[in-house]
């Protein structure tokens, strides 16, 4: 076990899955970096830095830079799934997504319905998303919201470099489409990671810290906000259950429904805009499972229903913060 | 180069039997027993069968809204086909794709897709996968001149020339998107092969209704391309017989029009008249391939009927393979 | 007032407003139909008919049938309302959405707030959705759940030929984008439309019928299962409030939390799969405002998460019926 | 043709000025007291200059993620746009857009775009207006060779020859996409115009680092344009002086690059050696005009630091006209 960053994660995941399985192939663009200049591949990696070496280790013929063409990345990945190999896309931010939905909406996602079972595209689209870099509208947004509600996707979100690791070796051997969400703002960020073979299973969220008085459920830069606010909330003797979702498609109903039942007040962290998000899923969820157990109205922390702004002050205030969720949650408790 | 009488009799089959399968489903559609949209391939069997003749099943191809003739060409079941298009369990896809969604993966069919110009990028992709098993298989995406238009397609192109990959990108110019005319919607004055030229591809053109004229031409561009040359294109020019839809009133067309090219363009007709004017197959011949094929779709409509129907439990699942 | 078709309250409404304003143009595919054929301009219109004739009445230069390329007409349509027109893009299908939601997503919807105010982008996006035909998964679909969430859209949903005829002379007037969504199911229905000028105002849900046991909530072909539902009820003797939704952004928050506060009992239908849709929405908004009403947990009645099946036995089994409603209803009704 | 002086100053004027806007920029970032992504134009700034320097406020533009000098030369406020790269509430989109999305519709800037490729479509859309206003306004989309490769972009062309709009295509290529380079990403060997020609527009061809060539051919291409023969197309060979963005070690250029370019292709540097040569303009007056630059810049980073900086409440505002 050792401290990794979670840029490290991914790219020592995407060398060891690449190692065992020959089917694994990269493609994006700028993974390899320097193609077709003076510099030559490689003279810089992607800009995460989430690639960096793979071409030399594994070859052109694996890692494939590509034009700036995010439809025919994607429409290539699937074409690849479909003929037998896993295919590993990266999607620069996942803003992009914008430019080449159909072929994750209407064309992975839906194959193996359309075809009546008798197909697989085992896809993983990994992309950076998320606000916090004073990115601005065009670089900064989530897209898990979208992606859930679409039949035929799994969306990962990985919030620890461990996590990043053991979901993504997951995604990468899974059968189905994956979308890998990976948030900008961790990549920097350090945490213990297991050695060897590691996989973290779909579907089955982390309980990072246990009280009893209240539920805080997210995923990705809001987790850690959550757990601030949790650090808030103890110093004024509040116990909170904290829960990393790690995955929104499949969705671990069990946690939180397990939590909402002890704790009977739930706040919902989503960096998605307000409407039609995690928050009002999870929310709409537990009341129709957990209704008798709910002592207060479940509360939805997010963004307002704005796109993302530019300046540091406005990104800061349109962002959840952990005053925020604190003050939520202390809303939900005193509520009578 | 000269077929031998078997190649020849295979290939009259399989574009008869294309043209007869969408006759029928053309009477069927009327009845109402058929849901959905159906677009069918009658006037375009030659570039189908011209091309798929080549492959094997090992090389893939994708198709589009007007499927059921690449599907049939690449060696899809019949029956399996018509089952799926009148919804039955027991169809290619359980019913659950219907007519614009039927795929093969073991007859290296990639699936007839509904969004224009959707399957160019998945062809690619199929291609670089080809060349990375070495075995010299190719991938074919199949386009209509009005899918010549969408973005994808486009950055298709460039992106398996970037890729040197193992791609054909036929465009099926049957004169018509919906009820729109190829020489306003293509901004070269329809000229859809130039600009798959300009993209750094070798291009070849070909008359779509003379199935030698595209067995030939693939013959050339096939080789071409397995000897990893990169992608090429070829345009084929072609008719379509029915409207866009079943149901579509066709009033886009000339007078005349419709009977001039169920006359002067019919590859069936203009390859039944050619192998029999040289004497390489007979009238008897095909006409006993005829009545054959006349059967076995009147025995896949009577399958259809009689097959099994989904039920409620049946929506849940293939959804994913575990979840 | 007389009785019309959807599709010729439409199609009317569009001739209307462009005989009021000379800066309202359309584009779109075969929006005029044998356009370089020989049969010429119009030999066919649209194929959903409501389009027809305006190529005659109002010329190639406002009536533009384009070339299939879905982010070239959604994008001009951007570029020539940021240059005062009021262009009217139409989507054949709302599927396609996918293939140009770059251009309605990071584009349009975030203009007048990325230029901090200083731009309008009044586009309306036209387009036919949702499922009934059997025209497979590629070709049924709800989007709303996806164009709701994003800030910068507003989101119209006629039920009615009425509505579709105020709302969309409201959509070509406002000043933001607008996408107007039209349930393919629903261009042959009739009903009665009123004569002249007629708007109905954004974020104004309507009221079909009162009841005081409990509060359907819908849009689209899924209101007419709705009142069908109602009826059922009535004659066990329950009395429903049916909410029209009109619009999803805005969100009429009043007239669902009015209704809740009587009826304590929410069943809110949804014909968009069950994640993150408008169905969890309202039931996440009703939780939050008008939770002490709430007699028993809300229902969702949705599709399955699954794309649409094609064969008429499994589109009927996937799409919520009256009697999935009727139950659900009962099922508030029952809870303890 | 010859430039009047004032013409030849104002040019200078206007290229020194985005320079100026960018070294400094390049200087500030370091500091980190600017936010967000910065993608810095100097070096091209004779194309930029060199359109713009033709258009009215009546004509459109749209630009890019490196969009500095675009909007500079479509007479955009300097001070309004450091202090929206400052992030402050006085900046031209009020500190919610940034660099990346400066726009300005009085002067006919529809926007700086962080999508590549996003812009073509627009521009269409501006030039179907300016068609349909009828009084011979033009739309010009700046591209880079990254861009050329976006289905958008190929779209808008088609798009643009169908409907026959006053479109032009500029396409800038510094020979980089990020850190990618264009001979490898644009399939034909790098050559952008000969795909746009093929898209069925007249095409042309300039040096984009010499402000004479790129204002000579926009002359022509203007020409022709406004005349009602629907869109055309330019590719302009030019260079970027920094990285891809502020921070970008640049290891993809050859030994030395850096400098050659700097040394051999400084738009700024061509353009005074000529003018002082031909006896036009002196030294002395472009030496002054530098130090009246400089001055401006030094106060616009000044003020932009001391500008209002944007409040939580301001988050809210400018989502919708009326909602
Ligand atoms: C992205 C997308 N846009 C529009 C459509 C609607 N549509 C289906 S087929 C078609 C015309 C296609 O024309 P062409 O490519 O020439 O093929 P053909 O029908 O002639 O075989 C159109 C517009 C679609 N299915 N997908
Ligand atoms: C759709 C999309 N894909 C990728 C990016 C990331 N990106 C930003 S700029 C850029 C390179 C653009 O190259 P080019 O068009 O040559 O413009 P230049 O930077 O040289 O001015 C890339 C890949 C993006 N912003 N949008
Ligand atoms: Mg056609
Ligand atoms: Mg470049």
């Amino acid at each position: 076990m050792e401290k990794k960053m979670y840029r490290t994660a991914i790219l020592e995941t995407l060398a060891a899955e690449m190692e065992r399985d020959p089917n694994v192939v990269l493609l994006g663009e700028d993974i390899v970096g320097g193609m077709g200049t003076p510099g030559g591949p490689e003279a810089i990696g992607g800009i995460w830095k989430t690639t960096e070496g793979l071409f030399g280790r594994f070859g052109a013929d694996r890692v494939i830079d590509t034009p700036i063409s995010e439809s025919a990345i994607i429409g290539a990945a699937a074409g690849l799934a479909l003929s037998g190999k896993r295919p590993v896309a990266e999607l620069m931010f996942a803003d992009f997504v914008g430019v080449c939905m159909d072929q994750i909406w209407n064309q992975i996602a839906k194959f193996r319905y359309m075809f009546g079972g008798k197909s697989r595209c085992p896809v993983v689209i990994r992309m950076a998303y998320g606000a916090g870099r004073n990115a601005s509208a065009q670089h900064s947004q989530s897209v898990h919201q979208m992606l859930t509600g679409m039949p035929g996707l799994k969306v990962v979100m990985p919030t620890t470099p461990a996590d990043a690791k053991g979901l993504l070796a997951q995604a990468i051997r899974d059968d189905d489409p994956v979308i890998f969400l990976e948030h900008k703002t961790l990549y920097a960020t350090k945490g213990n990671v297991p050695d060897g073979e590691y996989l973290v299973p779909f579907g089955h969220a982390r309980l990072t810290r246990a009280g009893t008085d209240v539920t805080l459920v997210s995923f990705g830069l809001m987790l850690g906000y959550c757990e601030q606010a949790a650090d808030l909330l103890a110093a004024e003797g509040i116990g909170c259950d904290v829960i990393d979702l790690r995955t929104t498609s499949p969705l671990d109903e069990e946690a939180i429904l397990d939590s909402v039942e002890v704790t009977g007040r739930l706040v919902v962290v989503d960096e998605a805009p307000p409407r039609c998000n995690i928050a009002t899923d999870i929310i709409s969820l537990v009341c129709a499972k957990a209704f008798v157990a709910l002592k207060a109205p479940p509360v939805a922390v997010t963004p307002p229903h704005t796109p993302v702004p530019f300046a540091r002050e406005l990104e800061a205030a349109y962002l959840p913060s952990p005053e925020k969720i604190a003050a939520a949650a202390r809303k939900t408790l005193s509520w009578k | 180069m000269q077929l031998s009488r078997e190649a020849l009799l295979r290939a009259y089959r399989q574009m008869k039997l294309i043209r007869e399968f969408e006759e029928r489903l053309h009477v069927e559609i009327m009845t109402g027993e058929i849901a959905g949209f159906t677009h069918l391939y009658s006037g375009q069997e030659a570039v189908a069968v011209g091309v798929c003749e080549h492959l094997t099943a090992d090389d893939k191809i994708i198709s589009t809204h007007r499927g059921h003739g690449h599907c049939l060409a690449k060696g899809v079941e019949v029956k399996g086909m018509m089952k799926e298009i009148w919804g039955s369990r027991e169809g290619t896809c359980k019913g659950k794709g219907g007519s614009m969604h039927i795929a093969s993966e073991e007859h290296g069919m990639l699936g007839a897709n509904g969004i224009v110009g959707a399957g160019a990028p998945i062809a690619v992709g199929a291609a670089i996968a080809a060349k990375l098993n070495g075995k010299g298989g190719v991938s074919i995406t199949f386009s209509g001149d009005g899918a010549c238009n969408q973005g994808t397609t486009f950055e298709a192109m460039n992106f398996a020339v970037v890729t040197k990959a193992p791609c054909i990108f036929i465009f099926e110019n049957n004169h018509y998107s919906e009820h729109t005319g190829y020489e306003y919607a293509v901004g070269t004055s329809g000229d859809i092969a130039s600009r798959a030229e300009a993209f750094g591809m070798k291009v070849w053109r070909g008359d779509g209704t003379d199935f030698m004229s595209v067995y030939d031409t693939m013959r050339d561009v096939l080789e071409y391309v397995r000897a990893g040359h990169g992608p090429a294109s070829v345009e084929f020019d072609t008719e379509r017989f029915f409207g866009h839809f079943e149901g579509d009133p066709q009033r886009y067309r000339a007078d005349g029009e419709l009977d001039r090219i169920r006359a002067e363009r019919d590859c069936l007709r203009k390859f039944r008249d050619s192998v029999t004017g040289a004497g390489l197959l007979s009238h008897t011949e095909l006409d006993s391939l005829d009545a054959e094929i006349l059967d076995l779709i009147q025995s896949a409509v009577d399958d259809a009927r009689a097959a099994e129907r989904p039920t409620a439990e049946d929506v849940l699942t293939d959804v994913y393979i575990s979840y």
